[in-house]
């Protein structure tokens, strides 16, 4: 039961990354990693249970939180080509 | 008892997955780009939430569960979260949606 | 000699390969870094590899739970990771002022250039 | 109570003074780097005595026993190298004061120097160490510090040259890694001295010959043989003049004791080359580094640069004397280390007056100075007769040393080579030398001899070129006994 | 005092002179006081040696050791005696003329001068007493050193360039080569401490002794064997006592007498003779004779006609030692000593010319030895004593060189001494000839060459160089003379070492 | 009152992760807690009135409707997608929100993009501008139910 | 199969023009190792692979990549490529002959299981009284390794203070 | 254009938790994944995520890059010191046996301070590259 999940994250994840190939716009790269550590993170909570050590979920969770800055990151570095930009003045 | 918490569980893992596979194959299929976000939108929500689901009914020790929870709670506020920035970037960056309908205007 | 056995690492070799490859054929200095993360991360898992016990567990003791997966590996890979986030924090920062100093960070352009002065 | 620490203190006493050295000033952080390198010396004293009195001196860190722990293992031949890298951190520490100040813009001079103990830390650690991978945590901790020093020079070509060592220099660590990581795979263990007793048994796996090949790859990149030199000429060239003292004295010689440690201690000199025949592929790269940074030497014009393509060729004299694996090889390669580092040091904190008062040091600078800078041009002549090898000098032993070792396996023509490379040293010495003395200087202006802080500690390393070269007790008595703990026979 | 401290000494008194110079520099007369004095106490203390080595003594004196069996030792034997003596002995006479000439001439930094001087005979001094060849290579190479910026004293584009090749040269061969065979003896021997009767004697197979025995001739670059002789004459450049000392007496003399040295007690002359070793540089010996006289024929620069000279005559001590027989190593020994001295007068007669008339070209000399005559009289009887005619000192040497190669059967190179006397004679007479008996430039009318209007009419001026020029070199002519007479003072000095090289003692005739 | 509801929820989050309740572990937590307040504080991310409390308190009952408002529209837009001609309607929707805090315009501005088939892609100047896949979804939110549900969430 | 999707990125890494494009991929790499890790039973260094990997190296480049202002590079002109893939080769060679001698993939019986390891999984309970093995090791056992690591990160920081915190000249 | 609230709004409430979060890897690494090094990296990515929604002049106004600097040094510090601590109390470097009299106790003291220590560090530095590359494209 598992083990169908984790190959069907493993698909998602290989769809997400031909996306991540593919493009053709660098938003477009973006959405499909993003979405690909949507699926990590799924796939990581799925590993835990096949290996029988669900307790490592704070990795799961981290990922989470991991994916979620670096996708703001990579905006904020295509708005204003500047990390430390103030908030204020601009979109993100 | 036990074995209608499995099938349950059961059931959810494989429709999340299928959920999953759903959102993937639509980021390759759809046609343009804010067409495909919502697609990584099923993963963020039925998908996500589902796998989630079925793992909880499998576990009997409440820390995990209520990581489960929290893993989805976290997805659940940054998916939407993340997902809105790329579009506003996008947006802002001189993408145009391809639009098969005329823009409206709600008032409500 | 188990072939399947050593299936996974000799496409952890061919992954080690190609970030080599990034690091010495181009010419981007950032792209060098970027070869030089890859080729590291395979090491990485190169070792990471060498630690695991078939049907083994993560080594956090568990009641109930009989082989562990060999703890020595990870805690050096963890020491390794710190070391090559060290390192590209510091070849960034170097790229950053080498495009400050030389207005590109191509190697070859940098070259014409420290020739010509 | 604090002798029985003196293995361990040694290397975290710098290593705690770098974090306080930032919370300082500039000028308490020199004392921090003063006080760090001076205790590192009398701790280096110290061990040596020790070692010669009774043995290598082992320290379980943590209280744990090897190879379950990180373990200390101080010999002869690493207390040896201790004792160089102290006495070279410790005049140029003196030294970078004055230097440090007219190189280095205001306000970062704490971190400066706590980069320099840092390095130093991490130098001191990779020659202490008995632990495989604990060697290469401390060559990261001195290798990320001596990029970042490297990149300190005004010179925007420091930047380049910091970046392509930095990229080399990983390439290398990663080797290393590799290998511990191959004969960790056969041996269960990264102790060095278990994996001495291990490796025998597994000696004949393809596994263990790999592991033999990335490691010795790998530290030759840091050791600078040709053909991995390739980051040493413009690092050396365009860092600041401390720092390449600092690393054209110390850091190519802990790579190449690291290099020792291995062939002989880890894997042992039968595997090193009986089985794997290293010699054959070390003897000609050592000779091609005598012969070709020599030539190479000659033409350059930036000064700098033309002592570092020496220092590419001097280590050839080194490696060429691991190749030979007889005990005078051995001594001679040991005996080098040392000699060239005061060699080096000297000539390099000579040119670092030059760069004090003339702000460069291409070639053309130094018409006259023999006249407006008596001393350093003094000291710099004295450093090229040692680099030449004229008796008399620390560089004579050495290469005597080496010449005897090579007779001794009956290669005359190795032997013959060493001395024509000491012709061509003499030519590239030569031309620095007819620049200050027979060109008039450039313009009216006359600059002045370097200050006393600088002189000091640079005519001691001259002192000790001639010291050394006089009374051979120390350096060729301690590297004799060194040379034969490493080829396995008693002390 | 004991006499292995006084070998000691030999070379301290030098050192200390140059201190005392340099400290001095400000007050040239207590500077030059200095000097003299240094110059004197040494000659002093080497003769005070002379009884003890005659008896047989070989006072030794052990500096320091760098490595087992590597050290620095003195040892005093006749030969190194002899060498000291001669050059302390000129170090006076050189001392009293460089203040006629340095003064005379107004030539800068003469403080310089004096104490790289007094520093290059303590280094000779060194050489002299040299108890292994470790010893003698230090003391080579800081000769080398110190005479440097003798020889480039003028600064000048040509001091330079002369200098280059002077320094390029002795060092280049002596690390490049004489190093070498110096580590070789050492693997082969296993020992580089000079010994009676040789160290190789025994230990080295004939091919290994030739190549070794090539090494050593072409490697002691000072003894100036062709294609090394190059630096001689660009050493040229250099004042004219520097000149007289560097030809005559310190540094080429160094180099034949390590020759001798090392034949005598690296190789031994028997074990010479037996392999055959050193027949090879026995004919380039002969070669450089013959050829650099021809060179120095067609030489009209007085200075570099001397050079060539020089390199002809250090070839026959090297002739000498490669004769390999008693004889030949005694007329090596003597023509070191007769050379010297015959040498240093030519070189100061050079000196005084140059003082008083402002010449260095011979064939601008016309006429001067009427003005001049105690310099060209002295100039002849060296002139004749170098050539080889008694009753001056040089006959001994030219005498004892024939009679070695008959005894080693070289009868060809009885030829070769006999032609190359005839060169001699075609080179240096024609200066004393021009001198005496060609008139002046302004009787010769048309054929001035250009700029000589001037030299003219300063010719009529001229008179003798001042006495402390003139002074030295009527003492060395002098010396020329009395060397014929002394001239078995050195044989009975040289036969107990060359006879302990030899089993066949055939000294007494 | 403010900081006492935050540190109370800190103090949870901790318990929910911690798992281990022994003394010293509770300590850590204490100094834990009391580090990522100061954090905020300090970081200015306290400044919200009682908006959140009151939020979360009502919060329930709308989560419950979203969840089936989620499932129905994830079937949808799996639909579409699985279907092989892929029958897209992509529209435009600007929305005039009627919440008053950005807290409450966020909430439906996620709830929209929560929703597959929505997607909020600008929110400026109290419009929101939002893609939609299909018109069902489109008609959907311009209905105003959620609109109203959130503003509801908000209270007074 | 995640091996696969791993050498799927490398490869992309390599055949991608776009300079952003690479640093995404860096990231994603990290996280797909971060995955193989979990696998492997490594959750400490999938934790920290994650956290450094995918984080923090992504967000650094980042920042670089905004630094250097020439984003969009379209032109990489290789210079020698023969000499870098003989030289690569050459190392992949040597690795592939390091494995025909290595205990199996996953082998219990392998010597780094059986030697020094051991003593972690058993002993460590009673020597250090962490569940964690990898903590045990890491802060206790090998706990010098860690002050190294602490000393690695914090030399970076005063390289990077030293490089670029010094105000730019222009 | 303004900041879209949005982000502003799920950034404030995952901050406090991602620093929490952060805090919890550091004193639960004995007992699962994390440690201080993870923990350093989870704190000092909340701090940068508040940099990205709020600028870096602001973020460096409330975390001074001085007091990031200071921070650096006292972990590295921290951790040497305890070294330090255990060869005054008599027994090797870093052996953590000599600050409590049963052994447990004493690893658990030593281990603790020391993942303290690294945590310090590893969230300093990282802050303080942050401040470095975010902050070089404006002077
Ligand atoms: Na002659
Ligand atoms: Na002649």
């Amino acid at each position: 039961m598992f083990a169908t999940a984790a190959v069907a994250l493993l698909a998602v994840m290989a769809m997400a990354l031909l996306r991540a190939l593919a493009g053709p716009s660098l938003y477009d790269r973006i959405l499909a990693i993003n979405g690909l550590g949507t699926s990590t993170v799924l796939l990581i909570a799925v590993l835990g249970f096949v290996a029988g050590r669900p307790d490592f979920l704070d990795i799961a969770l981290l990922y989470a939180l991991i994916n979620f800055i670096g996708t703001l990151a990579v905006l904020k570095f295509f708005r204003h080509g500047d990390l430390g930009h103030e908030g204020d003045e601009e979109t993100l | 008892m036990s074995n209608v918490l499995d099938i349950l569980s059961w059931a959810a893992i494989v429709g999340g997955s299928f959920f999953a596979l759903v959102g993937g194959i639509g980021l390759l299929r759809l046609p343009d780009f804010f067409s495909r976000v919502h697609a990584v939108g099923i993963q963020d929500t039925l998908a996500t939430g589902l796998i989630i689901f079925g793992l909880l009914l499998q576990t009997d020790e409440w820390l995990v569960a209520v990581k489960l929870g929290l893993v989805f709670i976290v997805v659940l506020f940054t998916g939407p979260t993340a997902t809105h920035a790329l579009a506003r970037a996008a947006l802002h960056a001189g993408f145009r949606p391809p639009l098969d309908s005329e823009t409206k205007t709600s008032n409500n | 000699m188990n072939l399947l056995g050593l299936y996974n690492y000799w496409i952890v070799i061919v992954l080690m390969m190609v970030g080599f490859y990034l690091v010495i054929a181009r010419s981007n200095l950032l792209r060098k870094v970027i070869g030089l993360n890859i080729f590291q991360t395979s090491v990485f898992l190169l070792f990471i590899s060498i630690g695991k016990i078939s049907g083994g567990s993560a080594p956090i003791l568990k009641d109930g739970v009989e082989i562990y997966s060999n703890p020595l590996p990870h805690v050096l890979i963890l020491t390794a990771i710190v070391v090559g986030v060290a390192t590209t924090a510091l070849a960034l920062a170097l790229i950053v002022r080498i495009r400050e100093a030389y207005a590109t960070v191509d190697e070859d352009e940098i070259h014409v250039q420290d020739e010509e002065a | 109570m604090i002798e029985a620490h003196l293995p361990v203190l040694q290397v975290v006493v710098p290593l705690i003074l770098a974090p306080a050295c930032v919370l300082c000033k500039d000028v308490p952080a020199w004392l921090m780097a003063l006080l760090g390198s001076a205790w590192s010396l009398l701790c280096a004293a110290l061990l040596l005595a020790a070692v010669l009195h009774h043995g290598p001196l082992d320290y379980a860190i943590g209280g744990w026993p090897p190879p379950w722990g990180i373990a200390y293992r101080i010999d002869t031949v690493n207390a040896f190298v201790l004792l160089l890298v102290s006495v070279i951190a410790t005049a140029v520490v003196i030294y970078a004061r004055r230097s440090v100040a007219s190189e280095i813009a205001a306000g970062q001079h704490s971190l400066f120097y706590s980069a320099y103990l840092l390095c130093l830390t991490g130098l001191l650690g990779i020659t202490a160490t008995g632990d495989a991978f604990n060697l290469f945590v401390f060559l990261e901790i001195s290798s990320l510090s001596s990029y970042a020093l490297i990149a300190m020079g005004s010179d925007r070509r420091a930047l380049t040259a910091s970046f392509q060592y930095l990229i080399m220099g990983t390439i290398g660590a990663t080797f290393i890694l590799i290998g511990v990581g191959l004969s960790y795979m056969m041996t269960g263990t990264l102790n060095m001295a278990d994996l001495a007793a291990r490796i025998p048994t597994v000696s004949d796996t393809t596994t263990m010959r790999a592991a033999f090949a990335f490691l010795t790859v790998g530290i030759s990149l840091k050791i600078a043989l040709l053909p991995l030199h390739l980051w040493l000429p413009n690092a050396y060239a365009y860092a600041p003049s401390v720092v390449t003292a600092l690393l054209a004295a110390t850091a190519t010689k802990v790579a190449v004791y690291v290099l020792l440690r291995f062939l002989f201690t880890v894997f042992g000199a039968s595997f090193s080359f009986a089985t794997m025949n290293l010699d054959i592929v070390l003897v000609p790269l050592s000779l091609a580094a005598i012969a070709a940074a020599s030539l190479v030497a000659i033409f350059q014009s930036n000064v700098k640069r033309m002592l570092a393509y020496s220092s590419v060729a001097q280590i050839g004299y080194m490696t060429l004397g691991i190749s030979l694996s007889n005990v005078t090889g051995l001594t001679a390669t040991i005996v080098h280390l040392f000699n060239h580092a005061l060699m080096k040091g000297a000539l390099f904190l000579a040119l670092g007056c030059v760069m004090y008062r003339i702000g460069s040091v291409h070639i053309t600078q130094f018409a006259g100075l023999g006249r407006e800078m008596p001393w350093t041009m003094a000291a710099f002549v004295a450093g090229g007769l040692s680099l030449i090898g004229v008796p008399l000098t620390v560089g004579f032993i050495s290469k005597w040393l080496l010449i005897l070792a090579a007779l001794e396996n009956g290669w005359w023509p190795v032997a013959v080579l060493i001395v024509a490379a000491s012709l061509l040293a003499v030519v590239y010495v030569w031309r620095v030398v007819e620049q200050a003395y027979f060109k008039p200087p450039p313009g009216e202006a006359t600059r002045g001899e370097a200050p006393l802080s600088l002189l000091l500690p640079t005519w001691a390393l001259v002192a000790a070129n001639v010291y050394f070269g006089l009374d051979t007790s120390l350096t060729a008595d301690v590297a004799g006994i060194a040379a034969r703990e490493l080829l396995g026979g008693g002390p | 005092m004991s006499t292995p401290l006084l070998a000691g000494l030999g070379i301290l008194i030098p050192l200390l002179g140059a201190l005392g110079v340099a400290l001095t520099g400000r007050r040239p007369d207590l500077r030059e006081a200095v000097s003299l004095a240094a110059a004197t106490a040494m000659a002093f203390t080497v003769a005070a040696l002379f009884p003890e080595v005659l008896a047989g003594g070989r006072p030794q004196l052990q500096l320091l050791e760098l490595l087992p069996g590597l050290s620095l030792t003195l040892i005093v034997e006749p030969l190194g005696l002899l060498f000291a003596m001669i050059a302390s002995a000129l170090w006076i006479l050189t001392t009293v003329y460089s203040i006629g000439y340095m003064r005379g001439n107004n030539e800068a930094h003469q403080t310089r001068f004096y104490v790289c001087f007094a520093v290059a005979l303590a280094a000779t001094c060194g050489i002299a007493f040299a108890g292994n060849l470790l010893t003698l290579f230090v003391f080579y190479e800081a000769l080398t050193l110190t005479t440097y910026p003798l020889v480039t004293h003028k600064g000048d584009a040509d001091a330079r360039a002369g200098g280059r090749l002077y320094l390029g040269i002795l060092l280049g061969t002596s690390i490049g080569i004489l190093l070498v065979a110096i580590i070789a003896t050492w693997a082969v021997a296993g020992s580089i401490e000079f010994r009676d009767g040789g160290i190789l004697a025994g230990r080295a197979d004939p091919f290994v002794a030739s190549l070794l025995f090539a090494l050593y001739m072409f490697g002691i670059g000072k003894a100036a064997l062709m294609p090394f002789h190059r630096w001689l004459p660009a050493a040229m450049v250099a004042p004219t006592p520097v000149s007289a000392l560097l030809h005559a007496v310190a540094v080429v003399k160094a180099g034949v007498f390590a020759v001798l040295k090392i034949t005598i007690y690296v190789f031994g002359i028997d074990f010479l003779d037996a392999t055959g070793a050193s027949d090879f540089i026995m004919w380039v010996a002969a070669f450089t004779l013959l050829a650099a006289s021809v060179v120095a024929l067609r030489k009209d620069n007085l200075k570099a006609r001397l050079a060539y000279s020089t390199v002809s005559q250090l070839a026959y001590v090297v002739l000498g030692a490669t004769l390999a027989t008693a004889m030949g190593v005694m007329g090596g020994s003597l023509q070191i000593a007769m050379h010297a001295v015959g040498k240093i007068t030519l070189f100061f007669c050079a000196g005084a010319i140059y003082t008083a008339a402002r010449k260095t070209e011979i064939s601008t000399m016309d006429g001067l030895g009427r003005v001049m005559p105690f310099t060209f009289t002295a100039f002849l009887i060296a002139s004749l004593s170098i050539i080889g005619l008694p009753p001056l000192g040089g006959a001994w040497s030219k005498w004892y060189l024939m009679v070695g190669a008959a005894d080693a059967g070289e009868t060809l190179m009885i030829g070769v001494l006999m032609l190359s006397s005839l060169l001699n004679v075609a080179y240096l007479l024609p200066l004393p000839a021009r001198g005496f008996f060609r008139p002046p430039p302004e009787a010769a009318g048309e054929s001035m060459p250009p700029g000589a209007e001037t030299s003219a009419i300063r010719t009529a001026r001229i008179r003798e160089a001042p006495l402390a020029c003139v002074g030295p070199l009527c003492i060395t002519a002098l010396g020329c003379l009395l060397m014929f007479f002394y001239g078995d003072a050195v044989f009975t000095l040289m036969a107990p070492v060359i006879e302990a090289s030899t089993f066949t003692a055939r000294l007494t005739p | 009152m403010r900081i006492l509801a935050f540190l109370t929820s800190l103090v949870a989050l901790w318990l929910l992760l911690s798992g281990f309740f022994t003394p010293l572990q509770l300590s850590f937590g204490a100094m834990s807690c009391a580090f990522t307040l100061w954090l905020t504080v300090r970081l200015g991310l306290l400044r919200h009135d009682y908006l959140r409390l009151r939020v979360s308190v009502r919060s329930p009952g709308y989560v419950v409707w979203l969840a089936w408002e989620i499932v129905k529209s994830n079937l949808h837009v799996a639909r579409v997608i699985l279907s092989p001609r892929m029958p897209l309607q992509r529209q435009v929707v600007r929305l005039h929100p009627t919440q008053r805090s950005g807290l409450g315009i966020a909430i439906y501005a996620n709830s929209i993009t929560l929703t597959p088939g929505t997607l909020t892609m600008d929110a400026d100047d109290g419009v929101l501008e939002v893609h939609a896949l299909t018109t069902p979804v489109a008609d959907d939110l311009r209905s105003g139910e959620m609109d109203r549900r959130v503003t509801r969430l908000e209270g007074n | 199969m995640l091996l696969t999707l791993l050498a799927t990125t490398a490869i992309g890494l390599v055949l991608l023009r776009s300079l952003f494009a690479a640093v995404m991929l860096t990231g994603m790499y990290s996280l797909l190792t971060a995955s193989l890790f979990v696998l492997l039973d490594a959750v400490d260094v999938a934790f920290t692979e994650a956290a450094v990997g995918a984080g923090i190296t992504t967000v650094l480049m980042l920042g670089t990549l905004s630094l250097l202002r020439v984003m969009p590079e379209h032109t990489e002109p290789r210079h020698g490529r023969l000499l870098p893939l003989a030289v690569v080769c050459l190392t992949g060679a040597a690795l592939v002959y390091a494995t025909f001698d290595m205990p199996r993939f996953g082998d219990p019986q392998a010597p780094a299981q059986q030697h020094v390891a051991p003593r972690y999984i058993e002993q460590s309970a009673a020597e250090v009284g962490l569940p964690n093995i990898v903590t045990s090791v890491l802060a206790s056992y090998r706990g010098y390794d860690t002050l190294g690591e602490v000393a690695v990160i914090f030399t970076a920081g005063i390289g990077v203070m030293l490089l670029l915190g010094a105000r730019r000249k222009e | 254009m303004r900041r879209s609230p949005i982000v502003k709004e799920m950034s404030d409430l995952l901050i406090p938790a991602i620093v929490l979060f952060g805090l919890y890897v550091q004193f639960h690494g004995d007992f699962g994944p994390g440690g201080g090094f993870q923990a350093g990296v989870i704190v000092a990515a909340g701090v940068i995520l508040y940099a990205l929604v709020y600028g870096l002049p602001r973020t460096q106004r409330l975390l001074p890059p001085n007091a990031v600097r200071i921070l650096t040094s006292l972990g590295l510090l921290l951790y040497a010191g305890v070294g330090f601590a255990t060869i005054i109390l008599g027994s090797e470097y870093l052996n953590y046996d000599a600050l409590h009299a049963d052994k447990i106790r004493a690893q658990h003291i030593g281990i603790i301070l020391i993942e303290f220590g690294v945590g310090t560090t590893v969230a300093a530095v990282m802050i303080s590259f942050f401040y470095a590359f975010a902050g070089r494209g404006r002077s």
